[in-house]
């Protein structure tokens, strides 16, 4: 073994103990799957106090530059840190529109100024940050975003709604999306890029509440809505280019993103896991022929979006359609999760009826409200269905 | 003869007025009034019960010498179907179906208690104790004094109930049906279910300390109970098809007016063929419902019944399972939120799948029926 | 009962008798499963004898009038016959464009001349007929025919290629869509409807071999092609209209139709059969639990339709979408049916590889050539694709 | 421990190298030379074989000191799956599942069959008795002379077969491999095989009056027709994963050169949509193909192995029959015909299907070794 595998074993083994030793204790009430799922005060208290510990313990941000806050060292480290994290199923770090993409951003492109004054309390924990994309009316079309962001002296005026808005109440500060030049002939060069403050008058958000009953999204209303000209990142007109290359960071602390858990992955041992207690004609249900040859399916389609997570590095064996894997990822695998979801909860019998808060769900109603939260990936970040269209054009190069 | 079987469906002109009053009375009712009282204690208005007793829809299923209507059961798959297309959760599927379990079981013993429920006591069955409603095993018992002992799971209504029936097994061992008044029962036997159906109401139940004023016995309880399950599983299938024919009204809905894109969503093929596909579900469910609505007045559920209720719940429940989950992911972000319809139904379906057994159960059952001799 | 229902039912005696006591032996070779597939000498002979004898027992067009080969009764008598001819299995009756298209369109809106010319022979399968709508680059785009009819003294010159063109070698007449008017405003309006000879110069046809490996088609070429001017049906421009009113005879003989069965009905009974011999592992197939379940389910799907056509006749039960159960059949059924046959096969285990010709497959490789030829059905008349747009653009009333 | 266990695919430079070299090959013989012969006793060209023998592809998986390659039974899936997207039907799988059977059940009474194997002969195993590839019952017989027995259906390439090794019991009712030179077989043994594949050739084969020339006995035999028939099952896995991303190039073709309506069809979400799904099917086929060829090169083949071959065959030729099916359906009118390559395809996924097992059949081995301890 060499010297640098050596090192990043013990590092491995260094993080799991700590974890292992500061994994928080259920803290009695429910806590989120996601960053989507932030209701409460009490989840928040409890979430911002978990991240700014991993904080404090080395393992978030580790990428980053020691001045912000970070420590400088190869993203292999946090890429380890962030599986360990998933392996002992601790809490989500949920500051993830700082962390996964206003964060790398300003590394990336952001003055030194935006970088000493944002940084450190994206990792922190202090400033919540959120995302200001979305639009009512132009759910999967961002393009068309029409809140407007007009110059005025020292200050843009901004006028607008935006929509899905994770921790929109919490956030002290929103990367948004606005039209700074509705005239421009591309509608996409009319469009600018803000690292925008919450806390001015004229902003106000109106939480959402979601299909699973609880909150973690706001709609977010701007009435001349004034903040200060330097917010505004990069030049006016970029603000498109700046917007899909935020997209990049989701590929992990290898692309620049501080790390930690995002959400609680739901695999297929966590099914079988549950399921080994359901009886189903007074015999236990994984000995019934259908249901097992539902489950081997599953595990199959599982172990198929694994094997191709690894075949995906190996181009001698993706040639064919070289970018298949990486596009159809996200279609692939929420689908899978979303009919995973549904399955766990029809193999419940009885019990699938019953919802979180009743004492007696299985885990809490953790599969019904997973079920329900899965819409959210299949929905968010471009439905299935332009997912289908994407993999469609940009893989098999089928007329738009 | 081929394996299709029987497959008349008949519908005369009083089952037709039938499921127009019915449907005009559940729409003017509407989800709007549901979704309402999706946290109160009792998930449709205050006076919506009373009207469903002055029409005599308690009665459905009961000889008029009983009280009742003096139609037969049949009658009440308009009528449930027409609710579930609100999801109208009121107890009226709960008391029908007490009362067909003990007409069954003994008509002449339980008379008083049918009569009462033809005049509008809400009436349950407390059947079931554990998630497993494939297993026939009964835990619950009653003494020779009337004593029970024992719990019962997913009592539906079981608050609202006046009437109780709890399935138990006697001193012999043998199948009984123990009446018990709900006025009797402490409230620290009740466990109110967190149910994720808003619209639906349930109960845990502990049997322990409570006595039965009356215990149906004999050898007509087994059928009796069979004949209850198979009749549950039609009713809510026949709810189910209501509900996923609503579900699809909302998708057409949303599809004929959303646009993205600068198009009609509902232009786009991606939407527009599945939403065919739970149209075609649909149609193949109300088929199913009214089939077997043309075979259950009989005295007992002959084989042919019992397919055609066994097809219609394992159709219909699956449709509505499909036509949710479709509903809430062609609404995109919207079908993400609490205020969209979308959501009661996603939600009704996994409720719905649980009652009486899943569609794959019922399949299961199919299959002796059909393809052994 | 009453006297009319009593004759209904002994008229069905009869025919059953007559059909038990002249039903043909197996040939030896094999029959065609629709009109779609004769493609020798040898199956048009033995179908061209068993049409005559059909007719001539007063089976066929019992509803079209007594000087044209008919016997003007009620069409209730032959669809009677008709499901007496599926009940006993026996052959086709195989000149379907003429018994099912032609005829009736000629009943219907002919003048007494074509009646007089036409109708008998249709009827006796002295003249059998074809169909000339689809072109080789228009496949479902019927409206945008571009063979050429052009008016030259007493005749028409026909120039182009009609494909799909069942018994084309054989036909002696063809309905013909062509365009009269290229100039037209609507594309539709320049279209004209002819009942063409198909003995004229300039008339080859080509035969198609269909992935069955056998024949039954045949691509037409018109080159310089002069019909006679009186081959025109209605009015020029009226051919859209005409090839339209063509559709509803479909419906059967109440619309119309001259009666026979125009294919080998194959349902799940037949299949149930079939699969009885089969062995799984050492068992019976239909003992496995998994094949049980599919089997179940399509069962549940053809008795679903089945059900579907009795409810369709109850206004009551179909007020929802009233178009939904008539406009979906076609969708439904063959799409089910492909499926089932495609079950069919799988579930032979080892015989599901072998094919027609090897005196082992089962039923003499029946299912295989069976779902190979259900493509006809989700291909022909509007593909599946094109059945869905119709459902949802007419019944739910989705955007086009 | 996960249940999805070992997830490992490791593919070097060499590996890559012959899948390179296979996939020029195989491209350069090209579908057209296949279409050509369908209906002729050979189904590819006349010098295909013996270019294979010299490339040493036969010596795949076999032992330097026998003639073989050296490398191991794994470099058989780039091959095979290079040769599926041809429909190269050649006796190479045949020939090399015999050499693996052999070498597994007696490598040392079997060194002069597998040489000969090794240098080109072709070899085949006669197995199966009847349509049920599930059953493990064997009705063939071999005697103390070696006199033969019974007979077999359902054996690949029968006719171009130098060695046929029949799967019998002896006289103590142990399972045995017959060894027969089939150059002392009369012509009427063999019946041949309509296949609905025309780029593939089988027979029906009677043993009786044939005469072993050497049999293969001991314990070693079963676990090697256990072998036998997972990486029977696994390349056949490679073959259909091969035929089926040919397939979707032929349709993905299509829809970017054909209009309907004045569009290219490929821009219908309704065709757009189902060849998303063909094509992450295929790409499951691949993972599990490669996945599988990372874990068979062992000397007998363990659990894991024993997974991923299952899971390849049970995902790869499910993904075939889908896009075989979709395939003549997505060509409209020309996917009807004789003249369009689709019929190929849906034509040889019925017999890939039933080659080693179907998907379900499987999937029921797979559920023990996934689901119970």
């Amino acid at each position: 073994m060499n010297a640098v595998v050596k090192e990043l074993e013990e590092f491995r083994t260094e993080v799991a103990s700590w974890l292992q030793a500061n994994k928080p204790a259920d803290p009695g009430f429910l806590l989120p799957q996601s960053f989507m799922e932030v209701g409460s005060d009490e989840q928040l208290d409890f979430l911002r106090e978990w991240q700014h510990k991993v904080w404090n313990a080395g393992y978030l941000g580790m990428a980053w530059p020691r001045e912000y806050g970070g420590q400088e060292v190869d993203p292999l480290y946090q890429s380890i840190a962030d599986q360990e994290m998933r392996r002992q199923a601790v809490p989500i770090c949920f500051n993830v529109i700082g962390l996964g993409w206003a964060g790398p951003l300003i590394n990336d492109i952001g003055t030194e100024e935006e970088k000493a004054r944002y940084l450190k309390g994206i990792l922190s924990a202090e400033d919540i940050w959120c995302q200001g994309f979305s639009e009512p009316d132009h759910g999967s079309d961002l393009g068309n975003a029409r809140t407007r962001a007009e110059r005025d002296g020292e200050h843009y005026r901004i006028n607008g709604t935006k929509i899905w808005t994770t921790l929109g109440n919490y956030a002290k500060y929103m990367i948004l999306l606005a039209r700074t030049n509705p005239e421009a002939q591309r509608k996409y060069d009319g469009l600018s890029f803000f690292l925008a403050p919450m806390d001015v008058d004229g902003v106000d958000t109106r939480p959402i509440r979601k299909l699973t009953g609880e909150y973690g999204f706001t709609e977010t209303f701007f009435t001349d809505a004034r903040i200060p000209a330097d917010c505004l990142m990069g030049e006016e007109g970029e603000g498109w280019k700046i917007a899909m290359k935020t997209l990049q960071y989701e590929r992990g602390a290898e692309a620049g993103a501080a790390g930690g858990l995002a959400f609680v992955r739901i695999v297929i041992d966590d099914l079988l896991k549950e399921l080994s207690t359901v009886k189903r004609a007074g015999k236990a249900l994984t000995q019934d022929p259908l249901m097992r040859d539902q489950l081997v399916q599953l595990i199959m389609e599982e172990k198929a979006i694994s094997l191709g997570d690894k075949r995906a590095a190996i181009p001698a064996l993706t040639n064919d359609f070289p970018f298949a894997l990486p596009l159809s990822h996200k279609l692939r695998w929420t689908e899978y999760t979303r009919r995973m979801r549904q399955f766990a909860i029809n193999a419940q019998g009885g019990d699938g009826a019953l919802y979180v808060g009743d004492e007696r769900a299985r885990a809490g109603g953790f599969w019904q409200r997973a079920y329900l939260n899965s819409f959210s990936a299949t929905i968010g970040g471009g439905t299935s269905q332009i997912q289908a269209n994407i993999v469609a054009e940009h893989v098999l190069g089928l007329p738009k | 003869m081929s394996v299709l079987g029987n497959t008349a469906i008949n519908f005369d002109d009083e089952q037709a007025m039938l499921l127009e009053y019915a449907t005009n009375f559940c729409d003017a009712i509407g989800v709007g009034e549901i979704r309402a009282r999706l946290e109160e204690p009792q998930p449709y208005p205050a006076d919506t019960w009373q009207q469903i007793v002055e029409l005599g829809w308690p009665g459905i299923g009961i000889p008029e010498e009983l009280g009742g209507s003096g139609i037969g059961i049949s009658a009440a798959v308009p009528v449930i179907e027409s609710m579930g297309k609100v999801l109208l959760g009121t107890p009226l599927m709960s008391s029908l179906l007490t009362a067909q379990l003990v007409l069954r079981a003994d008509r002449e013993a339980g008379e008083s208690l049918v009569a009462a429920i033809a005049g509008g006591s809400i009436g349950t069955v407390a059947a079931l104790e554990s998630e497993d409603w494939a297993t026939s095993a009964i835990a619950a018992r009653v003494d020779a004094n009337g004593q029970l002992s024992g719990a019962k799971r997913f009592v539906a209504n079981g608050l609202a109930a006046q009437w109780i029936i709890a399935v138990v097994t006697d001193e012999h061992g043998n199948l009984a049906l123990a009446v018990i008044d709900a006025s009797g029962v402490p409230a620290t036997n009740y466990r109110e279910l967190s149910l994720i159906d808003l619209t639906q109401r349930a109960v845990d139940m502990s049997l322990d300390g409570l006595t039965a004023t009356q215990v149906l016995r004999g050898p007509a309880v087994e059928v009796a109970l069979r004949d209850y399950r198979l009749l549950g599983a039609l009713f809510v299938a026949a709810d189910a098809t209501g509900a996923a024919a609503s579900c699809l009204r909302i998708v057409v809905d949303y599809l004929t007016t959303r646009k993205q894109f600068d198009k009609l969503i509902g232009s786009y093929q991606a939407l527009k063929h599945p939403s065919v596909e739970i149209l075609n579900q649909v149609e193949s469910s109300r088929s199913f419902i009214y089939h077997a609505a043309t075979l259950v007045d009989a005295e007992t559920l002959d084989r042919q019944a019992e397919v055609a209720c066994r097809m219609a719940k394992a159709k219909a429940t699956d449709t509505l399972a499909f036509a949710g989950d479709r509903a809430v992911q062609f609404h995109g972000g919207m079908g993400f939120t609490w205020d969209c319809d979308a959501q009661l139904y996603i939600r009704h379906a996994q409720w719905a799948q649980q009652q009486f057994g899943d569609a794959q159960h019922h399949r299961q059952a199919l299959a002796p029926l059909l393809l052994d001799d």
